[in-house]
């Protein structure tokens, strides 16, 4: 008995995954959307899918709590999401100070023949 | 040793060392204590007004401390011990707040002073400010004036009240830091990038200054000296360097790539854009990019 | 043939004058040794009893004095550094720059990654689960695991005296791109690697384990605010550790790559970022600096309250100062790179965050001042080391709120006021907690308690020791003296105050003279202070409720708690202890196959440092099969009887 | 209660190491993310990738992640027959995913696109070879599963094994939709 929802659990949990992870192909491939509202929407199919992934296949919500599963996980998310959005925002900063592609270079590269 | 003579030693050890400091820091010329530049000078105002915040803490603390320890000490035989005293919340809102305050006027500071003091922007000043392209080699300095056609190494002059526009880059060295103490902060230099460092000598005078970031074995030789001269003096001094007549071409500054500590000062006259060159060499080409060590002709 | 050994040639063997004698030095040690123990017959002993222990007090011991080892080193790194720049006023000093770099860089290493974290480590082993009423760490073969690669990292690291090559010359982080091929081609960088990866991966093991342990195993009734504070502290500390070491490990991964397989994260041309891998080992970098002061601030809450007579003042406000370190924590690293041309938002941004941190731990100094009010306070030696503590950290706080103002921070980052800065912060914090924990569970450990009178005379060598060492260094900060400096012209005047930090270095080496002293003098006169009750300090938390040194199920019963200093709360309800029923205990056996899985680790590293790849093959094999062989073999448990436990409860005689 | 207490001990062990090993790649998804642009006169994301050969690589390891999942509830049911089917599907899909990335990888480099060639090469082969490399650990785990099986009845230390595996499993394919939306799909 208990088996048969799990089961039925799992299967919901790939149907949606599958249905997900087409949805993003097709978006990209007959270009739907494009530019920054395209990368958005990849990103979002992306974590629905971890949602899904999580609640069907991982049963992250049903655990009994004390929850430390859930908890360590999203503590790990937050130093996820830390890690990569900080890295992004400081060294992109520092590109944009550290500019070098201003006139000066770019005439030497043109005389030398090198395009950039 | 009972509490009576620790706590005295300690407190008189605090004393001693304070006084020590004061007294040898009032008597030395301590470079970042007299700054003669305006950047200098205001960093120099930062770090009394974060000393003069600190105290806030640290005599509290201290006094605190000592206090307590000194009147619930064990062979005092006070009869107000209170064991079970675990928490009380209008002592835990003083505990957050003192500190709490202190923070705030900081950030209030910080803010402020981040912005005025950003090392990419120029320093006011009527004056049209002089750039020195400074590109960092493995352990030495080289210095181009773009504007007046020549180059130095290990040692760099301007004229003073006059704002110095320094970009730094590096070629075929590790990260370095150029730093001139009297002068104000220091900024990082890189290979393939260009970063700024903006500063203004005041005074007529010679700073020494230092790479302040590890590069390697020739690492601690790797000082300069900046002088800081009147307006006169600064031209005479660019005619003389280019009337020594001796071109950095590429040959020369092949030289000055290889690695060598402790260079002597020496005066170059300079025809080709050769900053832009350095930062050229690290832009992806078609092909590969310039084999460090074959230079293209020019 | 001649590529056999990879790069491991005859050359690279030791010439240097140091790397001789320290090869010298380390192998009449190791021959002394052995000889004194074949001497013994005590090879039996040592093999079963200690080195194959899963017992965490026996590896917490063991992680102490592997710890000691190394802070000898360290220290003889640090004096060595330090005579040098006495001499190298204008002279050339008696290193040349590349040694005077590998030896600075050799002391960082050692002192953060196998002193202070091996301290640490140790600490935690033995008196974390006594603190929570548990018989064990949740995983025993990974902490006998964690200890012995945290031990292949130290050989690793000491092995180039042996084996000859040099030590990276990089500073202690290996920044990019000084550390890649092009500018470090030697094995320096290797080493550091290779020794970082091995004991990192022991660190990280042993987080998992701690914070598995406190979530799973406290004594029933122990709700988790009815922690003691140093379990608090070292559960943060490890979440820390679990959060971040990873970040670590991948950086070193992707150096690594850049260096074996000519990859281009952090190289200068082909499009590679350096900034990136001072960006992420900075990511790292920071929480560790927590992950070493936290436990600190554990111990003191544990003393200041025993020493005091009094329960701690404001128990939930330090976890939840403790709590908003450990988050903030990791929100601050640019601070370290204040001066690589970020703008004036971002740089304000984490200028700020970092001052941010200071509000709690102000807010925590400030509870241990109110816990010490209208207490009745013993001025022993722990507390002497306390009281050290806000003498020093005060100081190292306030040029940490300098430090974190950006404009300030333009003009010191990396002078040697910087150094002085973390050097108070490390010794003066984290130091002497580690000095003050010791001190204060010695008698838990070994049963007697540690000489007073010579703990005190340390304590005073270590205290002028610091200030005469390392406020000059201050002051030559902001003469604009820069770090891991090895040459300079006497005219500037600096030689004056190295020469004081060089006194004060022999102050310190006093200090640590005199802590050997206690120790032997104590050995010696054991039996006098003797201490039978378990409880010599007239302790507050579970551990001083075990007999002293604490038999090797730890608790006969495991204790119900039903407030916070449970034991306090015990001792004040007076209830005469009942004998309880006794029954079976299952406790872990001796496993051998931590030690073997650390060698086969050793021999990876080494041939990866040298190249040797069919070496590291080998080695992998090695750690496969012995893995394979651990999880086939089921019977990891012996049973400790009843009746046993019984009769050695007994001779306690604290049953009513 | 023994047996469940230290159960959910190896569980949260376990699942505070996959938390590390997902810092671990996030460190990669960071490092990849700044460095995706540093392409340096080797060729760029969209020149070098086949979307259509990426995207049945994402389809085969979400069913093997299915099949895994299967597996893991024919194990509770004690149908023998059905847990050897479902783990033989879940390391057949695993090996096939692990052909088409490798044999991706040596069409790569046959053109020349090495990893030394660019950072943007680099930080691409190092993030789906650290992934690819989990995957081929994750294999040989299960084939050392399978051998263990095949010696023993269904008891609980093997359902607790089998458990875990699964839990690796899952967090490999929940990498890999990752990997699959920010490398290929974005470029």
């Amino acid at each position: 008995m208990k088996n048969t929802s799990e089961t039925n659990s799992y299967i919901i949990g790939f149907s949606l995954a599958l249905l997900l992870t087409l949805t993003a192909y097709f978006t990209v491939v007959n270009n739907f959307l494009d530019g920054g509202i395209l990368v958005a929407a990849i990103m979002l199919l992306a974590f629905l899918q971890l949602f899904v992934q999580a609640s069907f296949f991982l049963h992250l919500w049903q655990e009994k709590n004390p929850r430390w599963n859930l908890l360590v996980f999203l503590s790990t998310f937050s130093i996820i999401v830390l890690v990569v959005i900080g890295s992004l925002w400081i060294m992109n900063n520092l590109d944009y100070r550290h500019d070098n592609t201003h006139e000066g270079v770019q005439k030497i590269l043109e005389k030398e023949g090198f395009s950039r | 040793m009972s509490i009576k003579p620790t706590l005295l030693l300690l407190i008189s050890l605090l004393f001693l060392i304070v006084i020590l400091v004061v007294f040898f820091i009032t008597t030395q010329d301590v470079a970042l204590l007299n700054p003669k530049g305006y950047i200098a000078q205001k960093q120099f105002e930062l770090i009394k007004f974060a000393v003069f915040l600190g105290l806030f803490i640290i005599i509290p603390v201290f006094s605190l401390t000592f206090f307590t320890v000194w009147k619930y000490r064990e062979e005092n035989k006070d009869k107000n011990f209170f064991p079970s005293f675990g928490n009380d919340s209008k002592m835990q809102v003083i505990f957050w707040l003192i500190p709490l305050i202190i923070i705030l006027v900081l950030t209030i500071i910080t803010w402020k002073y981040t912005h005025l003091l950003d090392p990419f922007k120029s320093v006011a000043s009527e004056k049209p400010p002089i750039v020195i392209q400074v590109v960092a080699l493995r352990w030495k300095w080289l210095f181009i004036y773009p504007e007046q056609g020549i180059a130095s190494v290990n040692f760099v002059q301007f004229p003073k009240k006059t704002p110095v526009q320094f970009k730094l880059t590096a070629d075929e060295a590790p990260m370095n830091s150029f730093w001139i103490p009297k002068l104000g902060g220091q900024m990082y230099a890189m290979t393939g990038m260009q970063t700024q460092l903006n500063l203004i000598a005041d005074s007529r005078e010679e700073f020494s200054g230092s790479a302040a970031e590890i590069s390697g074995a020739g690492f601690g030789k790797m000082r300069f000296t900046a002088k800081s001269s009147t307006e006169e003096d600064f031209e005479k001094w660019v005619n003389e360097t280019r009337s020594l007549g001796k071109e950095l071409t590429q040959y020369e500054y092949d030289k000055l790539l290889k690695p060598s500590e402790g260079n002597p000062v020496e005066y170059f006259s300079i025809y080709d854009d050769l900053y832009n060159v350095i930062l050229a060499k690290y832009q992806p080409q078609n092909g590969s990019q310039i084999n460090h060590y074959n230079h293209t002709n020019y | 043939m001649e590529d056999l050994f990879g790069k491991l040639t005859l050359q690279a063997l030791p010439h240097e004058w140091f790397t001789i004698g320290g090869a010298i030095s380390m192998t009449a040690g190791g021959l002394g040794a052995i000889l004194l123990l074949t001497y013994l017959k005590r090879w039996k002993w040592l093999w079963t009893e200690w080195l194959t222990s899963t017992d965490p007090k026996k590896i917490g011991v063991m992680y102490i004095t592997v710890a000691v080892f190394m802070l000898f080193r360290g220290v003889l790194d640090a004096v060595l550094l330090w005579l040098h720049q006495v001499l190298a006023g204008g002279g050339q000093g008696y290193l040349t720059a590349d040694h005077f770099q590998q030896i600075s860089t050799a002391h960082g290493v050692i002192m953060v990654f196998f002193v202070a974290m091996g301290l640490l480590f140790g600490l935690m082993n033995i008196i974390v689960p006594l603190q929570i009423g548990a018989r064990d760490l949740a995983f025993p073969f990974l902490n006998s695991l964690g200890f012995w690669l945290y031990v292949a990292g130290a050989i690793l690291i000491n092995i180039f005296f042996v084996f000859g090559g040099e030590f990276a010359a990089t500073g202690w982080l290996a920044i990019a791109p000084l550390s890649g091929l092009e500018f470090s081609p030697g094995v320096g960088v290797d080493y550091w690697i290779w020794s970082l990866q091995i004991s990192g991966l022991g660190t990280l093991i042993g987080g998992i384990n701690f914070i598995v342990t406190i979530l799973k195993m406290r004594a029933p009734g122990m709700t988790l605010m009815r922690m003691p504070l140093f379990v608090w502290t070292t559960l943060c500390s490890m979440i820390l550790v679990v959060s971040v070491f990873p970040i670590l490990t991948m950086t070193i991964i992707l150096l690594n790559l850049d260096r074996l397989l000519g990859m281009h994260f952090f190289t200068t041309g082909f499009g590679g970022n350096p900034m990136m891998y001072t960006n992420l080992i900075w990511m790292w970098g920071h929480p560790e600096v927590y992950i070493l002061i936290l436990p600190a601030f554990g111990i003191y809450s544990e003393i200041v309250a025993t020493f005091s007579g009094k329960r701690l003042f404001g128990y939930t406000t330090a976890v939840v100062a403790v709590v908003a370190v450990t988050l903030l924590s990791t929100l601050v690293w640019l601070h370290h790179f204040f001066t690589m041309g970020a703008d004036a938002n971002v740089n304000a941004f984490f200028g700020i965050m970092t001052m941010i941190i200071a509000i709690p731990t102000g807010a925590q100094i400030f509870n241990w001042i109110a816990t010490m009010y209208k207490g009745k306070i013993r001025l022993t030696t722990p507390m002497l080391w306390f009281l050290g503590f806000v003498a020093t950290f005060t100081f190292g706080g306030m040029a940490g709120v300098m430090l974190a103002i950006p404009p300030i921070d333009y003009q010191v980052h990396n002078s040697l006021f910087l150094v002085a800065h973390f050097h108070t912060m490390a010794i003066g914090g984290a130091l002497f907690g580690l000095f003050a924990g010791i001190s204060y569970w010695f008698p838990k450990v070994f049963g007697f308690k540690l000489n007073e009178k010579l703990g005190q005379y340390a304590f005073w060598c270590w205290l002028v020791g610091f200030f005469t060492s390392f406020v000059p260094l201050y002051i030559l900060g902001f003469m604009g003296v820069t770090r891991r400096l090895d040459t300079y012209d006497p005219s500037t005047g600096w030689q004056f105050l190295f020469l004081i930090s060089l006194l004060g270095a022999g102050i310190i080496a006093l200090g640590i003279g005199f802590q050997l002293l206690q120790i032997a003098v104590s050995i010696l006169k054991r039996k006098e202070n003797q201490n039978t009750t378990g409880d010599p300090w007239d302790g507050r938390t579970l551990e001083w409720s075990t007999s002293s040194p604490p038999p090797s199920y730890s608790f006969a019963v495991i204790p119900t708690v039903d407030d916070r200093d449970a034991f306090w709360t015990m001792k004040q309800a007076g209830k005469p202890i009942s004998k309880p029923i006794f029954v079976d205990i299952h406790a872990p056996k001796n496993t051998a196959s931590g030690i073997y899985i650390s060698a086969f680790a050793l021999i990876i590293g080494f041939s990866l440092v040298w190249h040797i790849f069919w070496l590291t093959v080998l080695g992998f094999l090695g750690v496969i099969i012995t893995v394979i062989v651990r999880t086939f073999n089921d019977d990891t448990e012996y049973t400790i009887s009843a009746s046993e436990i019984a009769k050695n409860e007994e001779k306690r005689g604290i049953y009513g | 209660m023994v047996e469940h207490k230290n159960n959910d001990k190896t569980f949260l062990g376990f699942w505070i190491y996959l938390m590390t090993d997902l810092i671990m790649f996030a460190v990669l998804f960071a490092t990849f993310a700044v460095l995706r642009n540093n392409t340096f006169t080797g060729p760029s994301g969209e020149e070098i990738f086949n979307l259509p050969f990426v995207l049945a690589e994402t389809l085969i390891l979400l069913t093997s992640s299915f099949t895994c999942g299967l597996a893991v509830l024919a194990a509770r049911k004690g149908d023998k027959k059905q847990l050897y089917s479902w783990l033989l599907g879940t390391l057949f899909l695993g090996f096939a995913f692990l052909f088409m990335e490798l044999s991706e990888f040596q069409e790569l480099i046959h053109e020349g696109y090495t990893w030394t060639k660019s950072a943007f090469l680099s930080s691409y082969f190092t993030l789906i070879g650290t992934h690819g490399l989990h995957i081929a650990v994750g294999l040989f785990w299960l084939i050392i599963l399978l051998i263990k099986l095949s010696t023993s009845e269904i008891n609980s230390s093997i359902i607790r094994k089998l458990t875990l595996f699964s839990l690796f499993w899952h967090f490999l394919d929940i990498v890999w939709i990752f990997i699959f939306s920010i490398v290929y799909l974005i470029a």
